[in-house]
């Protein structure tokens, strides 16, 4: 409890108000957190019992180890290609998350959210999964768009609301929505999408189907009841799907703290309903793929649900419209242990002689042109500030499937 | 034709989808092995298989969520809120999620789901089994509002509300699942059977959206009204001896504006009656539409006999259910002006 | 899987739903169900680490032994007049819902319903709390009325809806409130109680009172987004709480597995948020009170929240509404092996010297005839089924603390 | 008296409750130590202590349902919801359990909590961060639903609010946050700084709810109006040339009917304007107790302009916005029929 607790109590209350470590001002300092190297808990059999996963919904499943070396059960032994497929995945989603930040700054469009520290998450679970599986994400998984490959110039139109933007304008920037590439229209309505993932993967069950549908939450909304129901319908139908748990230490200006309260860690909740769970370094590109890997075989073979909780770190802010400064000291994400995801990946590549800095750059140069090519393209359809080119008249269509009378009259009345 | 109870038309309606479409299931509390409180899903579990009509978790937004993802991916779910009163914890997947869908993903995904849930009073079920909510719904964008008020209307509906593509809200009046109801609770209860809306064809047929039924016709006034009400329109305009159109709109959203000033415009009065709580009921909406388009036909102030602002009480269930007494007054007052 | 879920497949559907082990028909055989007799899981420090109470949350709390004996760790030690004023707590509330039940077949009230076989749950719990505790009850906790005295004739005014109902008959039966014995206004909607709960106990800490909040729900409502709630914000804010899930095996027609789902018992959702769970024999007086104690001592001392799951069986009908034998068997009730929480107290105190046939029989008649009087002085002011001594001018009061413009012209709108 | 936006006026409200009554206490999603996302809480948490201003857990539903059990016991919770997009998974625990609870326990107990959230559109926020979903609470019968269009206004009807003993909602105009808005997006943004109705009193002064403020005075029609369409209202009636009673109502739930049937008796037209949705929206209730009281003084139907039927979309916000063009339309339609 820090002094604001008891300095400014002017009553007797007894009432507990959890608080971050640190705050801006703080020098923060996380050498209580034991980063467990060699002691990642071990891999049993994708089908174990639930309840036997205890030491591994409370450990921390890891493979890479901070020097860029291997260690533990979970390596999923993946060939150079694939580890240097994930590594272009992550930096290009981090170049696009860049270009955007800086065009809403320019007010290109008017609002932009970052992934930055958190690129393996995403992008390591899409590559574990089949296309065929649905994903239910947040609007943090963009990583999954790239190593899906949708073509960056829809996803520029999106946010650019233009004319090019499938969506017709109608969300905010980042609600994407991607049914061919099995990515699930995201909802601006936290926690939502949790439980329709698992009537999802409960219709896939129903049609006899062995996809599997994949959720997304971040930490902060575990705490709204969808999350709960998720957990409920999962554990009853044992459903297939894999519910995970962006763990990324801050829900906008809140930490972790006011949704975990006394728990241990967000994946022991998946144990409280009998669910297998994981909590995993979510910024090890490796450990993530293979827990994916493993909660996706048991989901196919009919052992229901897994929650996976990734554990990571939020570098920026929560979107382009707060300052992190404002209720976390300046300096945090850069003490943040658990390093970045890029860059251990590419540390690993190196250390197998698969990868090198000059090859780093020369990509990293090559992505970054990519990316101003393809956002020079989608900008030419038009931004936000520019006059828009969407019809008005699709302001009422696909409310229903055809536009009824009332709301025919009210285009009228439009004039249009 | 078959003799039905609205429940037994209900039933038929599921039976006769389940059997056509391997897409449409059933789920919601109890409506299982034990088929439902109010027994519209009796037997069909046995019939149909366990995996196509089966028990849920006590979660209303579970349940509703469950089928956003069911409907998103190409089934046809209908679910049952087991009453009215306890919707509002899926409240949030419904607008923000269902009645959505289609429109943020630009038709990428849908919702052709059907919640179905019983509603009024009459009962003596109180504050919490007497509800009607479907003004809550109808001011939502994206969503369909359905309220029959016979077997023949509600079998009909029903297969029409699952074959829909869009999410359809069924409200049922519990009141009259077991036969029609002039809003007399002393009169002794009078069942479907020998009644002409209850003769209700076996197999598959459907019933229009956006199409009122005329009860009756008249010239002295216009009665707007659907689900019980609707019995008790007729009742009082009869006990209050004047020729009314009466109109059951049954489909609430969208809503059969046309035969509405239609017959404004040649009675050039109205009455407008609903169960659920005044301020802001769905009458107000239909006062709004009327007033606009007969204007200059009206000769009365439309008049508004619904349930007042109050929970609905249990002991003085009869006090607040807007009965005959209150609608004999209405009629005489536009009649009188 | 039963025959239900093979033989009636239309299509390939891998889509698991539980079923109950036993439908009318079937001949209930509970030999699966180990009872541990000797083997309670031990009382550990009421301040324990709540994963510490691991043990407690997956084993059965036990004190009474079905031959009336005692064993193990939890014996609460009371005196023989306080188990006799339990015992004579719960055969009342029987009596009650004896007289009551037929009442209401006869077309005196709308609605009933029986507590049978839970008696212990209610009458302990009350009885290991202070008046002061407010509890949040369901619909199936009378009991506590009977232990903290309520009179018997405002519980049947409250069910007869008639002049002498102090909720103006507002509310159908058993829907009591009755602030003055901190016994909080039941809703008819599941689970909204427990985070309101959790709201009161915070606000306990926040005036720095050691009062605590103590909540009930059935199993079949943990499923509610309301209990999530529950356990987050009592782990969140250590909010002095007890959450009780009574798991009396059925909701209405749905047996426990679906709430539970694969879960191996609710006590162990607590867990999954850090919170102290224990899983206490509900047909054992002594032992739902000590483990009341336990939890109530835990809070007091801000150790935050504990969930107790009660594991007991609902012996009757969900309510006046339902037949029970149209989806469990007839024989159920009688077989279940953890016996009858009256006589399982009663035979304790028996074996102890200090009850016997006799005094039972004699209690059992005073008790009988207490209710009789005590209905028949209800019954005087009103039933459903006469003419309502009720005002309707009291409809339209307390909607608001005033009444406001449109509620007075409604008013006059009546005629009063 | 202090200049103050209506961010500004809102945190003086909380503060000076909070300073006056300890058992007046605040928390939401971030309104803690960050202040929340509108910063109308900045400062509060330092300035009172962290057991009176705090962090929720991302749980509408958990925070009002907390809330009830806290006003039940007899404590004051202001609880911030952090869009109106966002209450729904609340819904619940404020329908069935705050607005019911006096009633169903007879008094014993209340619900004397203050939920404030920001609502409508004009910020480009889209679907999920534009909704103005008044109708949706003025149809629950216990609630009160208050929304202010001024510094003035917000801070004195805020802090009448947290001392009112029956639950509030408390709407605020997210778009009239910084100053006032009259419908044109592309004029350079107005700030409350010298505007008469930022001149707010630093202490506690209250404005009483059912009591409309009438911004300008005229026979031609009355304007009826509340939040952001409040500033359109005078702005199109301005350039629309006409002389109007416009009613800025801010209480919906009392409403002042007093005011309004006066207003419309004297003008004999009558414009409703609101964000929301059209179909059930609040207007649809004006138009029903205008047409009921003032029937025989109108000569015009009354005409809504609102928000259309559908989400609110992110590029065509301005198509959606019910602005001055549409408005000024209306009065013309009004005035010539
Ligand atoms: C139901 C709902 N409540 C509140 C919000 C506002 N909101 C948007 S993001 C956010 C924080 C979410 O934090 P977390 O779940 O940890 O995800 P992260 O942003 O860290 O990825 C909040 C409160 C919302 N979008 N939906
Ligand atoms: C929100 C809500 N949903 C549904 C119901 C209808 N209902 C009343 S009791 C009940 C079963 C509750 O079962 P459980 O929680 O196990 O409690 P028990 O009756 O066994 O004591 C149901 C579904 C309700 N009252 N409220
Ligand atoms: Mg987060
Ligand atoms: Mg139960």
């Amino acid at each position: 409890m820090s002094s604001r607790q008891n300095t400014h109590g002017q009553n007797q209350s007894k009432l507990f108000v959890p608080e971050p470590p640190f705050r801006p001002g703080d020098t923060p300092d996380f050498s209580h957190i034991k980063i467990p190297t060699e002691h990642s808990p071990g891999r049993p059999d994708p089908m174990v019992d639930a309840y036997d996963t205890e030491p591994q919904a409370t450990g921390l499943v890891r493979v890479l180890k901070l020097d860029g070396t291997i260690c533990g059960e979970w390596n999923p032994k993946l060939d150079a290609d694939t580890l240097r497929a994930g590594l272009r995945h992550m930096l290009l989603t981090r170049c696009v998350d860049e270009r955007m930040f800086t065009m809403q700054r320019q007010g290109k469009m008017s609002f932009y959210m970052k992934s930055a520290g958190e690129e393996a998450v995403a992008v390591a679970t899409a590559m574990a999964l089949r296309q065929s599986d649905m994903v239910f994400p947040t609007y943090r998984q963009q990583g999954i768009l790239m190593a899906r490959g949708w073509p960056l110039k829809e996803l520029m139109c999106q946010c650019l609301s233009n004319a090019g933007d499938k969506l017709e304008g109608r969300s905010i920037p980042v609600l994407y929505s991607v049914r061919e590439l099995g990515f699930f229209s995201i909802s601006g309505n936290l926690g939502t999408q949790m439980i329709q993932a698992v009537g999802w993967g409960m219709a896939c069950a129903y049609r006899g189907s062995d996809d599997i549908a994949v959720a997304f939450t971040g930490e902060g909304a575990t705490a709204e009841g969808d999350f709960h129901y998720a957990l409920n319908f999962a554990s009853t139908y044992k459903a297939p799907v894999i519910l995970n748990v962006v763990n990324n230490q801050w829900a906008i200006s809140s930490f972790q703290g006011i949704a975990a309260g006394q728990g241990k860690s967000f994946a022991f909740r998946g144990l409280g309903f009998g669910l297998a769970s994981l909590r995993v370094d979510g910024n090890d590109f490796l450990a993530v793929y293979a827990a994916t890997k493993w909660a996706a075989e048991r989901a196919r073979n009919g052992g229901g649900a897994t929650v996976i909780e990734h554990f990571t770190y939020r570098k920026e802010g929560h979107s382009t419209s707060d300052d992190p400064t404002k209720y976390r000291p300046k300096s945090e994400p850069d003490v943040w242990p658990f390093g970045d995801p890029i860059e251990r990946l590419a540390g690993h590549l190196i250390s197998l002689g698969e990868w090198d800095e000059a090859r780093h750059e020369a990509l990293l140069k090559q992505l970054k042109a990519e990316v101003r090519e393809s956002y020079k393209e989608a900008e030419s359809l038009g931004t936000l500030a520019s006059p828009s080119k969407i019809n008005p008249a699709t302001m009422f269509e696909e409310v229903f499937e055809e536009i009824p009378s009332h709301l025919r009259r009210q285009r009228q009345e439009l004039g249009i | 034709m078959a003799q039905m109870s609205m429940i037994e038309a209900i039933r038929s309606a599921l039976d006769v989808k389940l059997s056509q479409d391997p897409d449409v299931l059933i789920f919601g509390e109890d409506v299982g092995y034990f088929g439902g409180v109010f027994r519209c899903t009796a037997g069909l579990q046995e019939k149909h298989g366990l995996h196509r009509v089966f028990d849920a978790p006590i979660a209303e937004g579970g349940i509703v969520g469950a089928a956003v993802g069911m409907a998103a991916f190409g089934l046809r779910p209908c679910i049952e809120i087991q009453f009215a009163d306890y919707i509002y914890p899926g409240y949030d997947q419904i607008c923000s999620e269902a009645a959505r869908m289609r429109y943020r993903s630009a038709g990428e995904f849908t919702s052709p789901l059907t919640i179905r849930t019983p509603v009024g009073g009459g009962i003596h079920g109180g504050q919490t089994h007497s509800q009607s909510p479907e003004a809550l719904f109808t001011h939502i964008a994206g969503l369909k509002t359905i309220i029959p008020s016979n077997p023949y209307d509600a079998k009909g509906l029903l297969i029409k509300a699952i074959e829909d593509n869009d999410p359809v809200l069924f409200l049922e009046p519990k009141r009259l699942y077991n036969g029609p109801f002039d809003g007399d609770p002393n009169k002794p209860a009078v069942s479907w059977a020998g009644h002409e809306l209850g003769e209700v064809p076996e197999g598959h047929y459907t019933v229009d959206f956006e199409q009122a039924r005329v009860l009756t016709q008249g010239d002295d006034l216009t009665i707007l009204c659907y689900g019980t009400m609707v019995w008790v329109a007729e009742a009082s305009a009869k006990a209050a001896g004047v020729n009314a159109d009466i109109l059951d709109l049954r489909s609430l959203m969208p809503l059969d504006l046309e035969a509405i000033v239609k017959s404004v415009n040649k009675t050039g009065r109205c009455l407008v009656l609903h169960e659920a709580t005044r301020t802001s009921g769905f009458g107000a909406e239909l006062i709004a539409e009327v007033q606009q388009h007969c204007f200059y036909a009206l000769e009365a102030p439309i008049v508004r006999v619904t349930g007042w602002d109050t929970p609905y009480p249990h002991a003085l269930e009869w006090e607040y259910f807007p009965g005959q007494k209150r609608t004999i007054e209405a009629i005489r007052k536009i009649m009188e002006s």
